[in-house]
């Protein structure tokens, strides 16, 4: 019975997702990509911040690598396909995680979070010096966005918003998916051992280390895949997507939806791509309202929306509150 | 009754880490609370001390409720914490880490108190080393420097967490014998979490055995020593 | 959140330069289109930039993109400014007559908070949901291609206000919806070497510009056009320090020590400023060639002797005097007059002098609507391309067709003490600032020695010169 | 001196009036990350909002040693509300709540200042004592850059025997190793923060308002500043004033003949230093052990 329940739902949201575009028009079909992307991007550092409080402030690194990778995979190698792309900055994501991954397993706490903040503004002073590479402030630009293809079969024009919100969505989706299930198996049960208490990790037999550096790979990469379908999004790269501002940027949305929790990141996302919206739309101040609004998330619900909600629910059931981190 | 301790609730992240703790301490007595690792013995403490925020339950000093004040004001209530792993503070020499203890930053001129003068008759080897910074010293003079940091805050109590911990043989019957002459020379209660059972049942009037989360058995060093069961239940590994 | 470490092109707007002239010979062969008409002018007296009465309904849609908040703000500030002074006087009008309807100009703010993907996002609110025809913007050309990127999705018009980069015309990002009517690097570039190699005064150069694409184009282009026009000159150090650097000292030091005569810089604030400021501070007594410089309240702080010899470029000036004909010192009483009236954020002395160029600008975008008798892209497309339009003092501007660039005649005008400043500013009080030196002397550099660069491989320019209108 | 080894000593001086700057910022970074783990991005912020009081105490009483007295200290207090009525509540959930914290505030900042003073450049000359330069053995300095540095050195005298000659510098430094031990024995912990706050903030006033006449006071100054500042705390380590003033007089001088030798690679020095010191001291060079 419950599972029925739950198939429904899911066909509901399917049959929603793919009716967005008709009911919402061009407009919100692309605000609704770029919240998506953000998600993404939020989501993969809730599983490094989140379930294994891994303080990763630079993640625009990844963000940052996912971008430039389909960008130049695509101004550079002809007939590139489109997901090609998309795999060439997961695969830039990651193996920038891979390489920082034994500095990451050695450190924890503040000093992690400092390291980031280190990296990730050496990362974004190279990106505006290496010009010939990056493009530097004014970015990569004008490549190709190449159509869908399955040879012989169909070939889908990405230009048009209309098909890419398509394509976003099952990308994205399927990521999202992934990282879902990552966090429910055997192993995503470690991670959060890991947050919660890494000794007794160890007495288990798990090493902590290792397992701390694949979450961080696998954060790396769908970072990158977040970037990569940001460069596609745009037809556009620049450095400024890889700044320290943008790594805070998805740990704000983590925070305010809820960390630690799957569906937080999501909800964060959401939430701020709405009220900024609305701020954009009907203040002059989108700063103050934004500022203000972080603020009084905050003091009201320090655990996020998520922790608002099963504070609430803790207070008539034995729902457990939220881990602070 | 000095302490009082009831029903007390602490969550540590998601896990439920103290589950209806409640115990008390007498005027005048030494009690140990003793159990495996990770039962919760060091948790209880901190809960008393105001370090970790219990959900419920109260703690009742000296008539007055001090459940969830912060540690400062349960410190100035009266009671002194000298945690595990000793923490004093590394930069700062013997002295001024003694000094810190003083309530309000002045010495007063009571009778009866502690001053860094009587503290260095209790711990001779402390003297000599006044001038060292902190982290200079060796674990055993870390531990006396633990406690005559937390003394000089004239508590009636003394929350001691594992002073023997890592320490030499010899030392740890040093320390031992330190904790006992204050008590008897001072008469200040004391509340104390030690994993070394022998050390413990020497020092303690009464006996506090804890179980995953919970108090499991209370009772007199003759009683405990009587229930066998109870014992290889909760102590033996 | 990611507010402007990106361009800040911050004083992209309102540093410019304020100088109204007559007709050059170049353009007196070509036969100006249209022309900005002072006496149609509406009464401007009713004119608050805060307080813009934007019709709705049935009108002409522009957007002004730009950024609106965070540190940048006052670009947008700035643009909201030009943009409503010249709607405001055409409403007054009764609008312009499209698709044989008047209709009145109604504006939008679109903030990009300096970032590419809320400029997507606002591009396209405006285009899609408030129906606008016209992106008029943006600063930083990251945020210009994508305005440009979105005009060519939705097929409305883009207009390049103050992005100077070459790219944004070339083979890859080229859009037949996007115009640039400013200027570009290898203009600014080739107008100072052009002046420094007829003037043979100086031969020292030092070269300081910000480390970012811009910068770097900035002093490779400078090095181009001395090759080309003073090739005797010699470049004794060229550095790029860092975007927003708080400390210039050790860079002052150097050039002293260079036996530099004169330094090209591509700085805009607050680089500008805190340059000028340090480098005056250090003893540093050397003239700027700059564009960007002129920003009137830093000029004041720093009194007229730190100011006297700066140069600055600019694309909109017409020679000595600034004033020649009745009309032209009408429309700059006019704008004084508004000015006075001005209430916060609009009353600082940033437009103490008037903000023509870019109103200017705007007017030129207005006029082709207005003889495109539409607001149909492809009809402004045909009458946009090998325009050419008169401003209020004379320059005349002309675009290019094939790839939507700007030929027009450039400036460089030497700061000078307030009491030789007359030579310029011929009307009472006979000075622009009585605070710090300002124009003086214009150079004229003509069209033909500076025309903007043409990318070879655009397919729609193939066989064509640059000097080719049409 | 010859000219060139008078541009290499002004190098230098340059070096150590920058790096004095920094300390300034750093210092206080350091002191709040060090001692409440706080990870304050609203601290270049207080930066900005000290320079701007000064420009406004300049306009309204014209005395710009006056301004400089009371900018920092009323930015010190707008730190402390700040620490009192938003971060205290705060306490204990978390490094990534406090760092919300201070986004939202430094956001608000950002919007305040605009508010308050519009976006326009605020130009803010020097007091006429100090304007002009010293002329000594061949080498010409400006004034106010020496007394940038003169400003900072005492800053630090009062700093240091601040910290090490009174019981409240005792304190601050045990707690900066274990607040929490601090607190159990008896010494008010929130008070002592709300203070430390204060204090932290307050140089970063002292900054604001010394470096506010020779750069432009505009809303992105925060921008300027907060970076470099991270950076010395990162390198330095948390809590270590020491650390903070050695790194910030390192980086003051790496900067000035960085420039005079390497030029395409300075703005870059810094970033590569730092990435290098973290990967061998990821707790930064002084972090772990104070004092060496």
């Amino acid at each position: 019975m419950k599972k029925a329940i739950k198939w429904i739902l899911w066909i509901i949201l399917g049959i929603g997702l793919i009716l967005i575009p008709k009911i919402f028009g061009i407009y919100y079909t692309n605000f609704f990509v770029s919240l998506a992307i953000m998600a993404v991007f939020s989501q993969s550092i809730n599983i490094e911040l989140g379930y294994t409080r891994i303080l990763n402030f630079g993640h625009a690194m990844f963000f940052g690598m996912g971008g430039y990778g389909a960008a130049q995979a695509l101004a550079l190698i002809p007939g590139m396909p489109i997901l090609g792309a998309v795999l060439c900055g997961m695969l830039g994501g990651g193996l920038l995680a891979l390489v920082l991954s034994p500095l990451v397993v050695r450190v924890s706490g503040m000093a992690c979070a400092m390291l980031h903040v280190a990296f990730n503004a050496l990362f974004f002073m190279l990106a505006m010096k290496l010009r010939p590479l990056t493009g530097g402030e004014d970015g990569i630009s004008g490549f190709p966005i190449p159509p869908f293809n399955i040879p012989g079969i169909i070939s889908i024009d990405m230009t048009n918003p209309l098909n890419f919100y398509y394509f976003a969505v099952a990308v994205l989706g399927i990521s999202m998916w992934l990282m879902w299930y990552f966090t429910k198996t055997p192993f995503g049960q470690i991670m959060i051992g890991i947050r919660d208490n890494p000794k007794r990790v160890n007495y288990l037999g798990f090493k902590v280390p290792e397992s701390r550096a694949l979450v961080y790979i696998v954060g790396g990469s769908f970072a990158g895949v977040s970037g990569s379908m940001y460069a596609l999004f745009q037809n556009l790269f620049s450095s400024d997507a890889t700044s320290g501002l943008n790594s805070f940027q998805p740990v704000l949305m983590t925070m305010v939806g809820g960390i630690g929790t799957f569906i937080g990141p999501i909800i964060g996302s959401a939430f701020f791509s709405v009220v900024e919206e609305l701020a954009r739309r009907y203040t002059e101040r989108v700063e103050l309202v934004m500022g203000l609004t972080l603020i009084i998330v905050i003091l009201f619900a320090p655990m996020g929306f998520m922790g608002l909600y099963r504070d609430l629910k803790a207070r008539w059931g034995k729902a457990p509150s939220l881990p602070k981190i | 009754m000095l302490l009082e301790v009831q029903n007390l609730n602490t969550y540590y992240v998601t896990s439920h880490v103290l589950q209806n703790v409640s115990l008390n301490v007498n005027e005048g007595e030494v009690v140990a609370l003793l159990g495996r690792n990770g039962m919760g013995k060091s948790t209880t403490l901190k809960s008393i001390m105001g370090l970790v925020k219990p959900k419920s339950g109260t703690v009742t000093f000296q008539g007055k409720n001090v459940t969830g004040l912060p540690p400062f004001r349960v410190a100035k209530a009266g009671i002194a914490y000298v945690p595990e792993e000793r923490r004093i503070f590394p930069q700062l020499s013997v002295m001024d880490n003694l000094e810190m203890g003083i309530k309000g930053g002045k010495q007063s001129t009571k009778e009866g108190i502690w001053t860094v003068e009587r503290i260095f008759n209790h711990f001779p080897i402390l003297k000599e080393r006044a001038k060292q910074q902190g982290r200079y010293l060796s674990g055993g003079e870390q531990q006396m420097l633990t406690i005559g940091r937390a003394l000089m805050g004239n508590p009636s109590l003394l929350l001691v967490d594992e002073p023997t911990e890592g320490l030499a043989p010899l030392m740890v019957r040093e320390v031992r014998d330190i904790l006992e002459n204050i008590n008897k020379d001072t008469g200040v209660s004391i509340l104390l979490v030690e994993h070394n059972v022998k050390v413990a049942m020497s020092l303690a009037n009464r006996i506090y055995l804890m179980g995953k989360a919970h108090i499991g058995f209370s009772g007199s060093k003759d009683e405990l020593e009587a229930n066998p069961e109870v014992r290889a239940k909760y102590l033996e590994v | 959140m990611k507010t402007g470490k990106g361009i800040l092109m911050f004083f992209y707007v309102f540093s410019f330069f304020f100088l109204l002239t007559a007709m050059s010979p170049i353009q007196a062969t070509a036969a100006v289109k249209a022309k900005f008409d002072v006496n149609k002018m509406a009464d401007m007296s009713g004119f608050d930039p805060n307080n813009f009465p934007n019709p709705t309904g049935d009108t002409i849609k522009i957007a002004i993109v730009a950024t609106f908040s965070g540190p940048a703000a006052a670009v947008g500030e700035g643009f909201w400014l030009y943009a409503t002074w010249a709607a405001y006087d055409i409403n007054k009008r009764g609008g312009l007559m499209v698709d044989g309807k008047k209709k009145l100009i109604q504006l939008f703010k679109a903030d990009t908070m300096s970032r590419p993907d809320q400029a997507k996002k606002i591009c396209e609110q405006m285009v899609l949901q408030e129906g606008v025809k016209f992106l008029w913007g943006a600063d930083g050309s990251h945020i210009v291609k994508i305005m440009n990127q979105t005009a060519n999705k939705y097929k409305v018009i883009a207009v390049n206000m103050i992005s100077l980069s070459e790219d944004l015309q070339d083979a890859k990002n080229f859009s037949p919806y996007a115009f640039m009517s400013w200027w570009q690097t290898s203009q600014v570039g080739r107008s100072f070497a052009y002046y420094f190699g007829q003037r043979k005064k100086e031969k020292k150069f030092y070269i300081m510009c910000q480390d970012y694409v811009f910068g770097h184009e900035m002093a490779e282009n400078f090095k181009k056009g001395l090759k080309e026009y003073y090739p005797e000159a010699q470049i004794v150090g060229e550095d790029f320090h860092k975007l927003f650097a708080t400390d210039y000292a050790p860079y002052i030091t150097k050039i002293k020590a260079s036996g530099a005569e004169v330094i090209y810089t591509g700085d805009w604030d607050p680089d500008a400023t805190n340059l000028l400021k340090q480098s005056r501070a250090m003893g540093l007594k050397l003239p700027f060639a700059h564009i960007y410089m002129g920003n009137p309240a830093t000029l004041a702080s720093l009194g007229v002797e730190a100011t006297t010899g700066l140069l600055i470029g600019s694309p909109y000036s017409n020679g000595n005097p600034a004033f020649k004909t009745p009309e032209q010192i009408k429309y700059h009483k006019t704008m004084m007059d508004a000015y006075k009236r001005f209430k916060p954020p609009y009353n600082k002395m940033d437009y103490m002098l008037g903000w023509d160029p870019l109103a200017m600008e705007f007017s030129w975008l207005l006029s082709v609507i207005e003889r495109a008798g539409s607001v149909d892209a492809e009809k402004i497309i045909k009458t946009w391309e090998g325009d050419t339009y008169e401003y209020v003092n004379g320059h005349v501007k002309t675009m290019r067709a094939c790839d939507h660039n700007t030929i027009q005649e450039t400036y460089i005008l030497e700061y000078v003490p307030p009491d030789q400043q007359r030579q310029s500013f011929n009307i009472p009080p006979y000075h622009w600032s009585d605070k710090s030196a300002l124009y003086g002397p214009a150079f004229r550099v003509p069209a033909e020695k500076v025309l903007p660069w043409m990318d070879p491989n655009l397919e729609r320019c193939k066989g064509k010169k640059p000097s080719d209108i049409n | 001196m010859d000219p060139t080894t008078a541009m290499y000593v002004s190098q230098g001086i340059h070096g150590l009036a920058y790096g004095m700057i920094l300390f300034l910022v750093a210092s206080g970074v350091s002191l709040i990350i060090g001692m409440m783990h706080i990870f304050n991005l609203a601290h270049a912020g207080f930066f900005m909002l000290s320079a701007y009081f000064t420009y406004q105490f300049v306009a309204w009483t014209g005395n710009f040693w006056l301004a400089l007295l009371l900018a920092p200290i009323a930015t010190g207090f707008c730190g402390m509300l700040m620490e009192r009525f938003l971060l205290r509540p705060l306490r204990g959930s978390g490094v990534i709540g406090d760092l919300i914290l201070t986004v939202g505030v430094a956001l608000c900042i950002d919007a305040l200042v605009k508010v308050i003073w519009g976006t326009a450049n605020k130009p803010l000359s020097k007091p006429p004592l100090l304007q002009g330069m010293v002329h000594f053995a061949g080498l010409d300095y400006p004034y106010y850059r020496l007394f940038v540095i003169g400003l900072a050195v005492v800053v630090l005298l009062i700093m240091a025997l601040l910290l090490y000659k009174t019981r409240i510098g005792k304190i601050v430094r045990a707690a900066v190793s274990d607040n929490d031990m601090v607190n159990a024995l008896g010494i008010n912990i929130p008070l002592l923060f709300t203070f430390v706050f204060g204090v932290g903030i307050w140089l970063a006033g002292v900054a604001g308002a010394a470096i506010a006449p020779i750069l432009s006071v505009f809303p992105g100054l925060a921008l300027q500043m907060g970076m470099d500042a991270f950076i010395v705390v990162a390198v330095a380590g948390f809590g270590s004033l020491r650390g903070a003033f050695m790194v910030s007089i390192l980086f003051g001088l790496m900067n000035s003949y960085g420039v005079q030798f390497i030029s395409q690679l300075a703005p870059l020095s810094m970033f590569i230093f730092m990435a290098i010191v973290m990967i061998f001291f990821p707790h930064g060079f002084f972090g772990e052990s104070e004092e060496e």
